[in-house]
């Protein structure tokens, strides 16, 4: 498919398939907005679907009907071998310069030196954690989560945590690993042979004793750490900052093994009925405002280096807590493939996603 | 029946059935306390405070009218041609005799009688494998099939107490077939017809799951409830749109009640 | 004398029941006709077919010399007086009476004075407002009647009208309907299974069974005469004499009637038969004593009058009957 | 009285209706046809058609990694199907389905059999109205209103401790498979919340069966000297059964499907609504998610059938 | 002779439906009782009553001599055959049979025994795999009987149990019933708006109307001498004598009976009196002709033997009766 030659006028429509929190018009804080003014400006009307796991994701745009989609490493490529998704043209686009030269030619949206779309923000999957739980003695590692323990509040975290209920959750488990049995040799908690995955299997099924019920959607699993007495949990910034926001005890780390994260790229359908409108919306999203916007109500980190100054909303620290520094400790979500880099064969991911369910159903 | 009037209920009974109402209605109760709760963002018990204010802040909240609207309007078509089709099928299985007369009240109940899950799947697929766009009319098509037994069930016990020669008295008496329906059939149908569409209009309007996979980007109102529930922004405005919906139901459920009393009862309602 | 209703070797066959089976008949106009039969032996089959609801599988029927068939019922002008009175429960009596008028395309004011006019008829002015629900079963039947009869139909058929009805009452309408028929001269078709009801009204009686007429006649006739053994079974209560009987009193006959209020007990007279035998059984009938005498196995029936001697039972007894009242039968 | 008629046979009608009447009555198979060919086409063609075309996805496969529908007949998806996770799910969905009939047939007959048999004018208009209000509350309403009731902080606890209960309720949490960290993430949760939604459908079908349970049948087995407990047991329940029948197509359908309850109150562990609704729409695996729906196709086919025999459609 | 049902004094009110009010009565071990009388007299009042589905407002009730109140109808050896049967439509024949057996905790093998016996009894041998819907009405109402009998109660109730059969079913269970009482020496105390079912088989009748016992008294004396305007007009087709007739005639009461069948056409002999009208009506009943005379604006029936002729309606007939035959009454 060739991508778009010249920009026209907008269709009026743009419909986008999106992680929660990534587009705010103002209905939960009305300084997080930046639709409204889009909308203004181009006469673009947006209507945004959200999902809250990247297969999900990938079987909306395999359905069809929307424009955009703000996909992760583990969706992004899926959708360029699926051919759901179209090569943009960066012409087309005046702020493609401005991008963080890290994120300009990344893998998850550069196939054969196309490129699949504009980077979004990106951000690490952090450990959040109740204080009063801790008591001042913050978690170091994810062991937390992984194997049962007796908190500082004297009691065991059994039934007090929670995991993402993803199978990309599989990788979280590789990566612990990786830390605490390096006789296992996993270089990249992606890429797992046989033997490394069975270990990570095992792990997780330890983790089930421990899950009362696994995290699908952001504001769900918000209620849970407030209602249900869940502590500590793999977690996005997002929650973190809505409740420290609604001063909740809660605060989160990013652990001595490190952490997974995501990268987010918003990618055009291929068969898009708004074309015009998405590359306005692609540029719009390149501005510092908005990358700013985004990262401080997300706790994510912009693509575009000048956003870390002078926004207001994220602050000149912004950048700093939330990791921007730390870009090469952060194993970005991809989809496990079996003919796999580092070494000979790999796991591929419809077994992740099969195992998954039987390790959460109790096999 | 006669001796009943004299007989009393065991106690043992009486409490049991109390204690299966007051399971059935305490969870209800908590959702109109909590329609006026003070506090907005968790549903904290007890309730800090009480207030009235979320009926106004409902009033004005244009999603939930057009929320409303849309499921009022769903409901509506899906009922009207549940009526349609369920009494057509009703007067032609207790009526006619034909083959494979069974098999057809056996095809009415399977859309209520399989999972929702699997009639919004079976319907969305089809519509996709068709090429056709989700929207105000595939979410109708969707709801009136299973909508379509409950106007059936109500239709086919009242033809059955209709006794049959009272439509052999109009022919005999010189009324042709249309004079028979408009006179006779309909007069004696109508106030079954009128409990099966609310039925059917009740079913329409708290369908959540078929709803979720044969609508395109249109919320009716248990679509506008559950995103609200899942990403609560004002949460006792939710509370306040289930309260009025129950309270506002409540005569036509009375009326239905008093239509069709003293014949059947209204079996499988609600289904 | 014009023929109201002719049945040409008529059939009505469901799947392999014959409900009706090569029946002929032909009621005159003017005619109180009965079709008198047990449950199932296809007179309701029958009105079905002369009102239309049903159609004959074999055969012809002329209404008034014209061809019945392929006629729908509501281009009949015959009309029914159904068993359950079949009266339209949303309707009020008036407009029940009024109904056929309506369809009819009559004026509201023309109909609701000859409805009015028909319920004065059965005696019940006044009752028009009222709702079927409110009336008794007499009460009902006769707005039935009224509202079949305000159509003013050739013929009028009427499917066990009293058959819901109270002892009392089923007299005092049968009286009332024989009256009404002679008034207006219509041809009725009456159905019954109650021998009294058919002896009593009937210019002519058709007996059936098993979907055939098995005798018809006038009321003597088919109780004095039956003309197979299932007549003189169903009609009255006949004695039936076995072969073996008959044949003991010198008759060729292998069966004969015998009524038995035509019996004596008594040693005969002159001229007169005899048979001796026990007695089985007594009963009280008010005007009469049933008694029931064991003859060689066969029981005989006896009627006798009340003010006469009842004898014990277990007691020998003579029975004498003239030999003009017993009647050789067919076999069947 | 005015009409005479001149002859048997009245003219015929010159309008259309009574042409079309007598067309009709000339040719009762032409107006069957006009009264079961919508239903039909819209029952028999739309919706079965649209059921057979999702089997039919079932004998396809997709690619495991783009996701794309791979339109080739093969097994392989029923393969997938009985792989030992997945049977796991059709168990656990099965049994908590047959669970939920059960208990509520338990709760639904004395609230019918009330309703029935001794309630009488302006309480049987009450019992009516106190059995559908529940019908017509939003069901996620009322799942939500459940959630606060059994979360580890919720009103239940609260109601525990008030009464100094709350180690009967550790207790119980503390129990294999139906425990859990609170109520809301255990099996029991799940449990009571479908009871909770979907018993009310069990109360109208008994209660319409119970309504046809001559009285005289319950007098006559007390004249022949059965107790009360004997009546019940001898004659009114198996007199019953085809309602609950009836009703227990609902409670049992209604849960094999759910996938909304046991995702907001429950334990994470899939049930058959949840894995068809994550294939279909959160894996986007339509061929694993048609699969998946011939499950309760096929219980609730065997289920149907044998309600048909025993006479339950008359007490729908 | 023992009394197996006593009633002293007892009502039975339904809010201001007096259903039963102030009956005494009193029922003979063994004995054939029969109550007769209109819809709504109280008949199945009483014998719920007697069964203990109902409790007496006032009054007491004896059943062989204990006091009846507060026992559940479950511990009264008292057996019912309902109106409709009431046989469990989900149980084979055997087991409805077997059913007050089963009850009592009787073994299996005990009760089926005694239920095909009982069902033998009752002449259906082999039925008892059947289903109560696959019999026809009268093989039913045995079943119903069997069920009852099978028992063995002390006193067996019976509620109109030939109400819903066919004449010719009738009279045949009329005789089986009579016999089987016999036979087995029970108690039974039979329901029914029939006369000639309550004269035929009782050995005593108790008449009602609006719940109160107008006469109590064996068959002969309730048809011959009815005590009240009420039981003539009811039991039998009596004439009743208006008391300008009576006058007439020089009675002091001011109505009196006279049995249609103790009037004659023809003029009075010695001692007889006589009366003079028109004829109004005829109707052929079989055995005899009912003709109705019109007298001074009374009507009287006459019950003509079928050999006599018949008058032509309008024309001027007397009628001859024996003294004897006219029975004052009371005026209730
Ligand atoms: N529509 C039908 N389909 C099948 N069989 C029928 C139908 N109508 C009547 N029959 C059968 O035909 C026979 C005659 O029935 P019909 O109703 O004419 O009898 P009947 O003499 O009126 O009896 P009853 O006195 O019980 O009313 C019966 O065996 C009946 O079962
Ligand atoms: N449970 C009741 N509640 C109110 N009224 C009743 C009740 N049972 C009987 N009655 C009334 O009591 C009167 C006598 O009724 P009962 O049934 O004893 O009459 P019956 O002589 O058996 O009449 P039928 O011949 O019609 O059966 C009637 O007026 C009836 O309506
Ligand atoms: N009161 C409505 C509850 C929702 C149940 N819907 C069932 C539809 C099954 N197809
Ligand atoms: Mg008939
Ligand atoms: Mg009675």
């Amino acid at each position: 498919q060739e991508p778009l030659k010249e920009l026209g006028k907008g269709e009026g429509q743009l419909s986008i398939v999106a992680w929660p929190g990534y587009i705010e018009r103002g209905e939960t804080d009305k300084n997080y907005d930046w639709v409204t003014e889009f909308e203004k400006k181009t006469g673009c009307k947006v209507s945004v679907k959200t999902a809250a796991t990247s297969d999900e994701m990938v079987a909306l745009m395999n359905e069809g009907g929307f424009d955009l989609v703000t996909a992760s490493g583990d969706a992004s490529l899926r959708l360029v071998a699926g051919k759901r998704v179209q090569p943009i043209n960066t012409a087309l686009i005046p702020s493609w310069k401005t991008i963080d030269e890290r994120m300009q030619n990344a893998p998850w949206h550069t196939a054969n030196d196309v490129h699949y779309g504009t980077p979004y923000v990106w951000g690490p999957n952090v450990l959040m954690y109740n204080t009063e739980a801790f008591k001042g003695q913050p978690p170091k590692s994810w062991n937390v989560v992984f194997e049962e323990m007796t908190l500082p509040d004297g009691k065991s975290n059994k039934g007090r945590i929670q995991a993402y209920d993803g199978p990309i959750h599989v990788a979280d488990a590789a990566n612990y690993l990786m830390a605490h049995k390096p006789e296992l040799g996993i270089k990249d908690p992606y890429e797992l042979n046989e033997d490394q995955y069975k270990a990570a299997l095992d792990l997780l099924r330890v983790q089930r004793t421990l899950v009362g019920r696994y995290w699908h959607d952001a504001m769900i699993q918000i209620d849970d750490f407030k209602n249900e007495g869940v502590v500590a949990s793999g977690s996005w910034p997002f929650q973190v900052n809505l409740m420290q926001a609604e001063k909740q005890p809660i605060s989160s780390i990013i652990p001595e093994e490190g952490v997974t994260g995501w990268a987010d790229t918003t990618m055009l359908h291929a068969e898009s009925e708004h074309p015009n409108c998405a590359y306005m919306w692609m540029e719009h999203t390149l501005s510092p405002k908005v990358q700013g916007d985004v990262s401080a109500w997300f706790g994510a980190n912009p693509s575009v280096g000048a956003a870390c100054k002078g926004n207001e909303l994220l602050t000149d620290q912004g950048c700093a807590t939330n990791g921007y520094n730390d870009f090469d400790k952060v194993k970005f979500w991809k989809t496990p493939v079996a003919k796999c880099a580092s070494q000979s064969e790999c796991v591929p991911y419809h077994r992740w996603v099969s195992d998954y369910i039987g390790v959460i159903g109790g096999r | 029946m006669r001796s009943e009037k004299t007989n009393r209920a065991p106690l043992g009974l009486k409490i049991a059935a109390a204690a299966g109402l007051a399971f059935m209605h305490l969870p209800i109760l908590l959702i109109f306390l909590y329609a006026f709760t003070t506090e907005e963002k968790t549903y904290q018990f007890p309730p800090p405070g009480l207030t009235t204010q979320w009926f106004a802040v409902a009033w004005n909240r244009p999603d939930v009218w057009a929320a409303l609207t849309l499921s009022v309007k769903v409901a509506a078509i899906a009922t009207a041609a549940a009526l349609v089709l369920g009494t057509l099928c009703a007067a032609a299985v207790s009526q006619t005799r034909f083959f494979g007369r069974e098999t057809v009240s056996l095809l009415v109940i399977l859309p209520i009688a399989l999972p929702g899950i699997i009639t919004g799947i079976a319907l969305r697929s089809a519509f996709s494998m068709a090429d056709i766009p989700f929207s105000f009319w595939t979410i109708v098509l969707g709801h009136a099939t299973f909508c379509i037994v409950v106007v059936y069930n109500n239709a086919v016990a009242r033809f059955r107490r209709i006794s049959g020669s009272l439509i052999e008295a109009s022919l005999d008496l010189g009324a042709d077939g249309f004079q028979t329906f408009r006179y006779v059939i309909l007069p004696n149908i109508g106030t079954a017809l009128l409990a099966g569409g609310m039925l059917a209009f009740a079913l329409s309007f708290d369908e959540v799951i078929v709803t979720t996979f044969t609508a395109g980007q249109q919320s009716t109102l248990p679509i506008w409830m559950l995103e609200e529930l899942i990403r609560p922004r004002q949460r006792p405005v939710t509370n306040v749109v289930a309260m009025i919906v129950v309270i506002v139901t409540f005569l036509p459920i009375l009326g239905a009640y008093y239509l069709t009393r003293d014949g059947d009862q209204i079996a499988g309602a609600g289904k | 004398m014009t023929t109201a209703v002719l049945f040409d070797n008529v059939s009505r066959h469901f799947g392999a029941v014959r409900a009706v089976d090569r029946v002929n008949l032909s009621i005159t106009e003017g005619e109180f006709f009965a079709m008198l039969g047990p449950s199932g032996s296809g007179k309701t089959t029958c009105l079905r077919l002369m009102a239309g609801f049903e159609q004959p599988s074999a055969g012809h029927i002329e209404i008034f010399g014209e061809t019945a068939e392929g006629v729908p019922p509501y281009r009949r002008s015959v009309n029914t007086v159904f068993q359950d009175y079949a009266l339209f429960p949303h309707l009020s009596i008036l407009d029940n009476v009024a109904y056929g008028l309506m369809v009819k395309g009559i004026g509201r004011e023309e109909r609701r004075k000859a409805a009015g006019d028909a319920l004065a008829m059965v005696k019940l002015p006044g009752y028009g407002a009222r709702r079927p629900g409110q009336l008794s079963g007499g009460q009902r039947q006769r707005v039935a009647l009224a509202r079949a009869l305000v159509n003013k139909p050739k013929v009028l058929l009427l499917d066990e009208p009293l058959g819901a009805l109270d002892l009392k009452l089923r007299e005092q309408m049968q009286e009332e309907l024989k009256s009404l028929q002679k008034s207006l001269g219509i041809t009725f078709v009456f159905v019954t299974h109650d021998q009294g009801e058919a002896l009593s009204m009937a210019d002519r009686i058709a007996v059936f069974n098993e979907g055939r007429i098995q005798q018809l006649g006038r009321p003597e006739d088919v109780y004095n005469r039956p003309k197979t053994r299932f007549v003189a079974d169903f009609v009255g209560s006949s004695n039936v004499l076995s072969s073996k009987l008959c044949q003991k009193l010198g008759l060729t006959a292998s069966y004969a009637s015998l009524r038995p209020e035509a019996v004596a007990i008594a040693p005969a007279s002159d001229g007169a038969l005899s048979l001796s035998g026990t007695v089985a059984g007594r009963s009280f009938l008010g005007a009469t004593n049933r008694i029931v005498v064991d003859v060689e196995g066969s029981r005989i029936a006896v009627a006798s009058p009340a003010a006469q001697a009842v004898p014990e039972i277990g007691s020998p007894v003579t029975l004498s009957f003239a030999t003009r009242d017993l009647h050789p039968m067919e076999d069947a | 009285m005015t009409v005479v008629a001149e002859s048997l046979v009245l003219p015929e009608r010159r309008s259309t209706a009574g042409r079309l009447s007598d067309f009709f009555w000339r040719h009762p198979r032409v107006l069957l046809t006009v009264l079961l060919g919508p239903p039909l086409l819209w029952l028999g063609i739309v919706y079965l058609g649209s059921l057979f075309a999702l089997l039919l996805q079932s004998f396809f496969s997709i690619d495991e990694f783009s996701g794309l529908i791979n339109y080739e007949f093969t097994l392989a998806t029923y393969r997938q199907l009985l792989s030992e996770a997945n049977l796991d799910i059709i168990l656990r969905t099965v049994a908590m389905a047959a669970l939920v009939t059960l208990v509520s047939a338990f709760i639904a007959f004395p609230i019918a059999y009330y309703a029935a048999r001794y309630a009488r004018g302006k309480w049987k208009a009450l019992f009516y109205l106190a059995v559908m209000l529940p019908l017509w509350s939003s069901y996620l309403v009322k799942v939500y209103a459940w959630k606060l009731i059994l979360a580890k902080e919720g009103i239940l606890t609260w109601v525990f401790e008030k009464l100094n209960l709350i180690w009967l309720l550790d207790a119980w949490l503390a129990l294999p498979i139906v425990g859990g960290n609170s109520l809301s993430v255990s099996y029991t949760g799940t449990f009571i919340v479908f009871v909770y939604v979907w018993m009310p459908f069990m109360i109208l079908p008994v209660q319409a069966a119970l309504e046809r349970v001559p009285a005289n049948l319950i007098e006559a087995s007390s004249d022949l000297g059965g107790t009360p407990a004997q009546t019940f047991r001898h004659v009114l329940f198996p007199l019953a059964l085809p309602g609950i029948v009836a009703g227990s197509i609902f409670t049992f359908s209604l849960t094999l499907g759910d996938y909304i309850i046991p995702q907001i109150i429950g334990s994470s562990r899939l049930f058959i609504g949840q894995a068809v609704y994550a294939q279909q729409g959160t894996a986007g695996n339509i061929p694993l998610a048609a699969a998946f729906t011939v499950v309760p196709i096929v219980i609730m086919g065997a289920y149907l059938w044998m309600a048909k025999r025993m006479g339950a459609f008359d007490a729908l």
